[in-house]
């Protein structure tokens, strides 16, 4: 039977296969998932996969979730059809996702662990454990847990990994050690095993997974074939039923996550200069351009970017802006902690009317908050980004694929109205994988704006970088241009650049900076501004913005198959407020829901703040997790009902 | 180091300055700096096109407004940051920093000790009167402790860093010190500093004739000594900072004491000149070439990013097709 | 006859005089200035002074704005009464600003320089008078000034400070140099004579402004009495109706700005630990804690107040932190551009339920801005204070006395709600100096929230610091309290203060967090939060925050004396925002005016953010300088003509 | 230095551990540094109750967790200036630093450098792995130019900075070295950082097994070397890096001299011990003293702020006295 057949509701199609894979973060989790991952997308297969981690490099929890389908998939699911653990605590934290006619696969030892000998836990999980099972007499222990998961119909696959690798100790005459390697592998094609899953996608996912290095692969490809045997000799497969099939495609996907993309954008919009300071989950982001500096052109040469790892933030901006000064397309990427010391480098660019991309990647705040959890708690912070009244433009990206257009389509932004352009993603989007078709760069433009001609020594006076113009805009020039020499400050200023403390200049320079955003208001298609899905005309309205778009995706095409009308705008400019045009989409009178990961629904306020709409239903979550469809599904459900406050907030306490 | 001499033109000192009214405080210190920059880059034949004066926040961060060239007036403390951004962004221009000391040694001091590491071509001339002027004459770092001019409340609590000393720790490759009326000297002092091929620390005793009432032209002129004899004097006639490339471990310590005993030199005898260039130490952008060779003729700001059809221009093939998964 | 005779309206009572003196930075205008200020104080008048100066320190254009009243006022004038120039800029920066029946003084030498001479002048402000002059065919030279001004029938004083010197020399037997170091009386002098204001006040001053240093004093005395001799000798005062009675009082009154008021607050408060980093205007308030660091306590000792200064504002800010986690009072003042390098350091606070007050003196703004003029543009910035959703409290002070009583109540809000509290200031009050009573020290009540008792070292396990509690408020310890040992981390984290990635404690803290400013809401009396002056009953409501409020007191009462009813919402308590009562307060649908110092309105934002509620007009004004009663009472006039559009901005081009 | 020893009871190495499970990667050199910091204070005989253990951001910055103490974990760089207020606040407790070599000299450098000008009695530990731990292996200001340890895309193109002689630059009066697996030692110098009554400075050399796989506790114990032999080894017995408080100009050199170096010395030999202990120097506290007396009493987190009736106790008075106008 084709996987997820246990979700009846008819929703999902054929093949919607929920994994996860758990364990000591360094203990190969990441591996695996990329094994399987692998093995599923050469099956043709679409995934979506997901990473959890702790704050921590070696020892303390971390899962990654895979999803895979036929057709493309835009969230994470909360129940699980397979859970494949490396560890006791893995165990605990995630049997109860797995319901009725799901599989769990776990060691021998793990099967019966004390919870007060899993030192990781955290205490308020475990008393909450201890209670569930004292409930129902069970010990609280994972072999109580594993009772309870029996009880409620689970499939508990009880797994000897040393059986398998004493057999291919025995098959390839190989040393203890160099078999005991392949654990992940193991792990991976037991779970494929039981999902009845072709064993030859999984070999040749190891191909890839280590090109070249043909003694490992063997290794591992026995290591596959002896743990399909070993599932085949010791589980009875017809008491779980599910299933995952192959479903040959033609068309090369990628799997790529949301740093990814976003670098990857970025070098398409030309970026040339990248300065930045580590910090989850920007780093990755800064890292792969750093692995990428040097690429090739469409005009057949070569060509690179620079990155410098900086000394802190404040280093990293100011750095960027200096570049940005001589033309080069300059940009960095932070976290909340991180951009908290930039504010004050964008007020300046602003002030200069400088172009630079600023990628906010958030994370769990406040403060350091939870440094690799998600969150979209920097929306206020950020939107008002530093002191004083200036332009600034902020995007939103809701997948890796708008990810990847926005980051290159933020320079021209950034050159267009010179100033800084705010690239809002998340925790959830940097470690969220999707599989998707090569990127088009026929589609990315590049406008670079209003330049002035360089001049003859004998222009005399110095250059108006700053002249008074209708639209706000300058023509700017770039540092070293003969002839427009000038000056760039923080204070405020001539039209030359200089320090002004004129009230009626100080007036007009505050007046044409802030003109821009309205050119800018009058210049960005609507598509660009907000995008809308679903029923055009439905009146039941759910408005977001960023990663939060795939669960409501998923939402609106359930509600849809159930007959019901819902319309999602998605806010793809937060600022400058595209007013007109949100005000006309929520002119008609219909509940509107907005959904956030924040405590205080942010973007509602910015909403109220420009239109005095407040939606009817302002859905959170602020436990750092992404929000799934399946929650968000139930709490949409419940609104539908008339059972729903102003308020829901969305809690899972097994994440 | 200064791109090559502009022989199409020749520019003079006062195609270096600017008409625009100057409001240091009469007697300032600052003028004798700003006056010798002017000569230097003239002397250097630079175009004022292509170079950019840097500026701190304070009296001092004002000089890229007196300067006929391209100027950027930043953030406070943040002057570095900036001139390395467009230094390599741009390697063609001359990078010069202006700042004072509290802008680079005390909210600035992170960039100060990190530029060491990264040897970027640029020159930095802190102009060092010990106080934060713009602000009305606070204690700066460079203050001595104990001593208090006539804005403090009491005697300096916070003790002084040694410029020349963090400069070295730091790994600055050309470090020197001049003094702010010493002009003759100090033109010579900027050319060397900019003419070197990597990252130069200038040091400059700047009077404050409005806040710093003890450190006064007076003062460093001596005219309080017993026997009175200017304070700034050059260095030893025999002192040589100069570490060659080749140079074995102990001709560098020997340079490196002698370099240390004389950075520590500050009362009756200040000592002025070049006190170290190293050259044994690579460039930024030498160490970029080798990881990037295209850098050497791709730079961030003289790239191509688009095609005539205002597509862009980079390719990606490639880096997709390590993500390919199937 | 009195002061002011030709503002016939009738709203001032008899003595309302408006002096200005003005020159070169460093050429002793504040001198002069507070030589008057003391003796207008020992005539038992009151004063209301302003400062205006660059971001320079010497030679630049300074003036000092001296308001003096019978009974208290509440704002500068744009009309001058007389106008003290110690160079030709002032003159050409000023004069436009005295009408008919006013007086200029100025040195002869001034009176006939040219327009392009003035090196300082900017050139935008050059050309407009320039133009002004053509028009009217005069030259563009101060005399052309002058000229105007006598057509315009104002009286102008052309001074010959030589002869005053001479003749200080003669009766004195003094060197040139000497006789010469007096100008700044002679300046004060001159413009009292012509007041006819009586010369015992101004040798009182002397007095007063030299205590003991007697030859001083007396040299002063002699160039008072000289400078008299020559106004009696060289003008009909007849022409110049304008003069300045005494009026006896017994009460002692300070004269103090915005900067000693906050200083002072501290003090009182209980401020025992200040770090900080200078920047204008915030730094005179920490100088003068520096000057202050001893000082006596009521119950007979003497204690301090100890002061860093720090090598940065983020060092100032988290040096501070740690000075508050030992339980001392503590705090930090900045403005704008330090405020943005203090962002994590807040976020921190406020996710470690550490009392902290951080008073942020604005300034002209975005990024370096201008730093010696005002505004009320980091509103929406520190609004939003760093990344995430925290508690985070705002006052705003709107005159000096309110300044003093609010940096005090601030550490009892702090404790009581264990967050940081801004409190929000401006250059206008930092240099806006009145005559008040002396504070009342049985006014300031210290409260220091909840504090946990120390406990055994028997009590086994580590301090449970962020216990959750229905109120939010969990009792704190301070470091180094026997046995209540526990963490505090910016990292979300346990009730002990471990990091924590727990979903169910993370909400459990974030709720219990935001809770205490619900609990601050209902504790908080309505005057603390919003105050009314005026009708209570008006339809007509102006409302405001800041310093903003004594230029529209003066309104108010200036309308009510016209008998037009209006109602002054001042509010005092931004953060959290008191929606109940200022929804309450605005449902009565009367017109709505909102008057703020900035381009944007951020309060304007802020208030439909919460309510939904727009102004019907807006008021700005974003030139750097302070609102007056005057330009502000002509918008007013031109709204209640349903004259104005939505937007007013307030513009005056000659400040 | 340390506040006076609790004789009424005392605490054991186990009363400053943390039953809490420690997540730090197995064979981290952290371990040791923590092993040595609660042994340290044992034998100092502190009340935990008085320690305050105040880390940074970074692996290292972990450690307040593990301390029995009062525990503050900052921000990423600030340890320093939170540490110098909970010092000056209340001088009674024994303020303790851990953090990361990004961190303090990253990141943090300014703090670092300007904490020299106040000698402020504290205790910084610097855990010092040569890369970013945390955030998966960077190169940290202490990676010398060059290397590539695993986590890097190409060699490291910043240069090294010798948090020894920065230290010495920025004017901390006790600066040691030890090895994160040499705990005896190391505890013998945390307990004579803590004692000496200023800014003291302890740089630990910390292999980092997971992203540090050049510098590694084998590398560290010369197992590389022709005649395998310990690179961490004590100063040559006969270096003595006191400077007594009577030490004339020409003792301070000499002194200065050595350690500068013997501060340059690594590679084959990385001297770990004491190099300086400068006796010549107020603390921030004395200084304080001097400028306001009853500081020895009163001190912020000591002293009453309110009367008996819940009003304030500050007598404001003879301050209003100086605005008096009229
Ligand atoms: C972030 C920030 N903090 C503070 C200031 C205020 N500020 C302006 S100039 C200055 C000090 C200048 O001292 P220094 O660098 O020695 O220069 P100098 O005026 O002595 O030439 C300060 C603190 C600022 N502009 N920005
Ligand atoms: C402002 C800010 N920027 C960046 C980070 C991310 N960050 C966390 S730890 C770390 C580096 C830690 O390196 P180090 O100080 O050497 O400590 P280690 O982990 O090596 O012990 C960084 C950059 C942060 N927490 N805050
Ligand atoms: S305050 Fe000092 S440094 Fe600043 S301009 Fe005046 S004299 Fe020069
Ligand atoms: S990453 Fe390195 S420094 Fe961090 S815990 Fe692991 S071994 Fe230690
Ligand atoms: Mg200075
Ligand atoms: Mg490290």
């Amino acid at each position: 039977m084709a996987a997820n057949s246990h979700h009846g509701n008819g929703v999902h199609p054929a093949q919607d296969l929920a994994w996860r894979v758990g364990g000591p973060q360094g203990s190969g989790v990441d591996t695996a998932a990329l094994i399987f991952q692998r093995a599923c997308g050469i099956a043709g297969l679409h995934l979506y996969g997901r990473r959890e981690y702790y704050s921590n490099i070696m020892g303390r929890h971390s899962y990654y979730d895979v999803r895979v389908s036929d057709i493309p998939k835009t969230s994470h699911r909360d129940t699980l059809d397979l859970l494949t653990t490396f560890d006791s605590e893995t165990l605990t934290r995630h049997i109860l996702a797995v319901p009725e006619g799901g599989g769990i696969v776990h060691t021998v030892a793990d099967g019966d662990v004390a919870l007060d000998k899993i030192v990781f836990l955290d205490q308020r999980y475990r008393d909450d454990l201890t209670a569930y099972l004292a409930e129902r007499d069970l010990p609280a222990s994972t072999a109580g847990l594993l009772e309870d998961a029996r009880n409620r119909g689970v499939n508990c696959f009880a797994i000897e990994f040393d059986d398998i690798i004493e057999r291919l100790i025995e098959a390839l005459e190989i040393p203890h050690a160099l078999a005991a390697r392949t654990k992940n592998t193991q792990a991976v094609a037991v779970s494929t095993a039981l999902l009845d899953f072709k064993r030859v996608y999984v070999k040749k996912a190891l191909e890839k997974q280590w090109p070249g290095r043909q003694k490992i692969i063997d290794l591992n490809v026995e290591a596959v074939e002896q743990a399909y045997l070993y599932v085949d000799a010791q589980f009875d497969r017809s008491d779980f039923s599910i299933d995952l099939d192959a479903a040959e495609t033609p068309e090369k996907r990628m799997l790529v996550n949301g740093n990814q993309a976003v670098a990857m954008g970025k070098m398409a919009g030309g970026l040339a200069f990248q300065s930045y300071y580590p910090i989850s989950p920007a780093t990755d982001e800064s890292a792969f351009l750093e692995a990428h500096e040097e690429f090739g052109t469409r005009d057949g040469g070569r060509t690179n970017v620079i990155v410098v790892q900086t000394e802190d933030e404040i280093s990293a901006v100011t750095m960027a802006l200096g570049a940005a000064l001589t033309g080069a397309r300059s940009s960095t990427a932070t976290s909340g902690p991180g951009f908290a010391l930039m504010t004050e480098g964008l007020g300046w660019a602003a002030m200069n009317e400088v172009p630079l991309v600023l990628t906010l990647w958030q994370r769990g705040a406040p403060s350091t908050g939870m440094p690799t959890r998600t969150e979209q708690g920097d929306l206020r912070f950020a939107a008002a980004g530093s002191h004083g009244d200036f332009p600034l433009m902020m995007i939103a990206s809701g997948d890796v694929i708008e990810a990847f257009y926005d980051a290159a389509q933020a320079f021209n932004y950034a050159d267009r109205y010179q100033t800084v352009v705010l690239h809002m993603l998340d925790k959830a989007l940097a470690s969220t994988s999707q599989t998707i078709p090569y990127f088009d760069l026929d589609r990315i433009p590049i406008e670079r704006g209003e330049i002035a001609e360089p001049r003859n020594a004998s222009d005399a006076g110095a250059f108006r970088r700053f002249v008074v113009t209708e639209s706000g805009v300058s023509p700017r020039t770039m540092l070293g241009q003969a002839g427009n020499a000038h000056w760039t400050t923080g204070g405020e200023h001539t039209e030359q650049g200089r320090v002004t403390e004129d009230p009626v200049v100080r007036e007009a320079q505050m007046e044409k900076r802030l003109r821009k955003m309205e050119l800018a208001l009058r210049e960005i298609p609507l598509e660009e501004k907000v995008k809308i899905y679903g029923d055009h005309q439905a009146q039941f309205t759910i408005l977001s913005w960023g990663t939060n778009k795939g669960a409501i995706l998923e939402c609106i095409e359930r509600l849809e198959a159930e007959g019901v009308a819902a319309r999602f705008l998605h806010v793809r400019l937060i600022l400058p407020f595209p007013k007109t045009e949100i005000e006309e989409l929520l002119a008609s009178a219909g509940p509107l829901v907005i959904v956030e990961a924040n405590f205080s629904g942010q973007y509602a306020q910015i909403l109220r703040q420009h239109t005095g709409i407040q939606p009817d239903h302002l859905v959170v979550k602020y436990n750092g997790r992404p929000i799934s469809a399946e929650e968000l599904y139930r709490a949409l459900a419940q609104i539908r009902a008339g059972k729903a406050g102003a308020r829901v907030v969305l809690r899972n306490p097994h994440q | 180091m200064t791109t090559a001499i502009d022989d199409a033109k020749t520019f003079k000192a006062k195609d270096f300055q600017q008409a625009h009214a100057n409001d240091w405080c009469p007697g300032c210190g600052d003028f004798g700096i700003l006056n010798a920059m002017h000569q230097a880059c003239a002397k250097l034949g630079l175009d004022p096109s292509k170079v950019v004066t840097v500026g701190g926040i304070g009296c001092s961060g004002k000089a890229p407004y007196y300067m006929g060239t391209y100027g950027v007036h930043t953030l406070h403390g943040r002057p570095i940051p900036y001139a390395t951004g467009i230094k390599l962004a741009n390697p063609d221009l001359t990078v010069l920093i202006a700042g004072g000391d509290g802008d680079g040694l005390g909210i600035g001091a992170a960039h100060f000790v990190n530029a060491g590491r990264r040897n970027v071509d640029l020159t930095y001339i802190l102009m060092n009167n010990e106080v934060y002027g713009l602000t009305k004459g606070q204690a700066s770092p460079t203050l001595p402790l104990g001593l208090q001019p006539k804005s403090l409340a009491g005697p300096n609590v916070q003790g002084k860093i040694n410029p020349l000393m963090m400069a070295f720790a730091s790994g600055f490759t050309w470090i020197g010190r001049g003094y702010s009326f010493h002009v003759k000297q100090l033109v010579e002092l900027t050319q060397q500093a900019i003419m070197h091929p990597g990252l130069s620390f200038l040091d400059v005793a700047q009077p404050c004739p409005t806040y710093n009432d003890l450190h006064t032209k007076d003062w460093y002129a001596g005219k309080d000594l017993e026997e009175v004899r200017p304070r700034v004097r050059p260095l030893p006639d025999d002192y040589d900072g100069t570490i060659p490339a080749d140079a074995d471990e102990d001709v560098v310590f020997e340079k490196m004491n002698r370099f240390v005993k004389m950075a520590h030199e500050w009362g009756d005898y200040i000592p002025t000149g070049v006190f170290m260039e190293n050259k044994t130490v690579s460039t930024f952008a030498e160490r970029i070439r080798a990881r990037v060779p295209t850098y050497a003729e791709q730079t961030p700001a003289g790239r191509a990013i688009a095609l005539p059809d205002s597509t862009t221009r980079t390719d990606l093939t490639s880096v997709f097709e390590e993500f390919v998964v199937n």
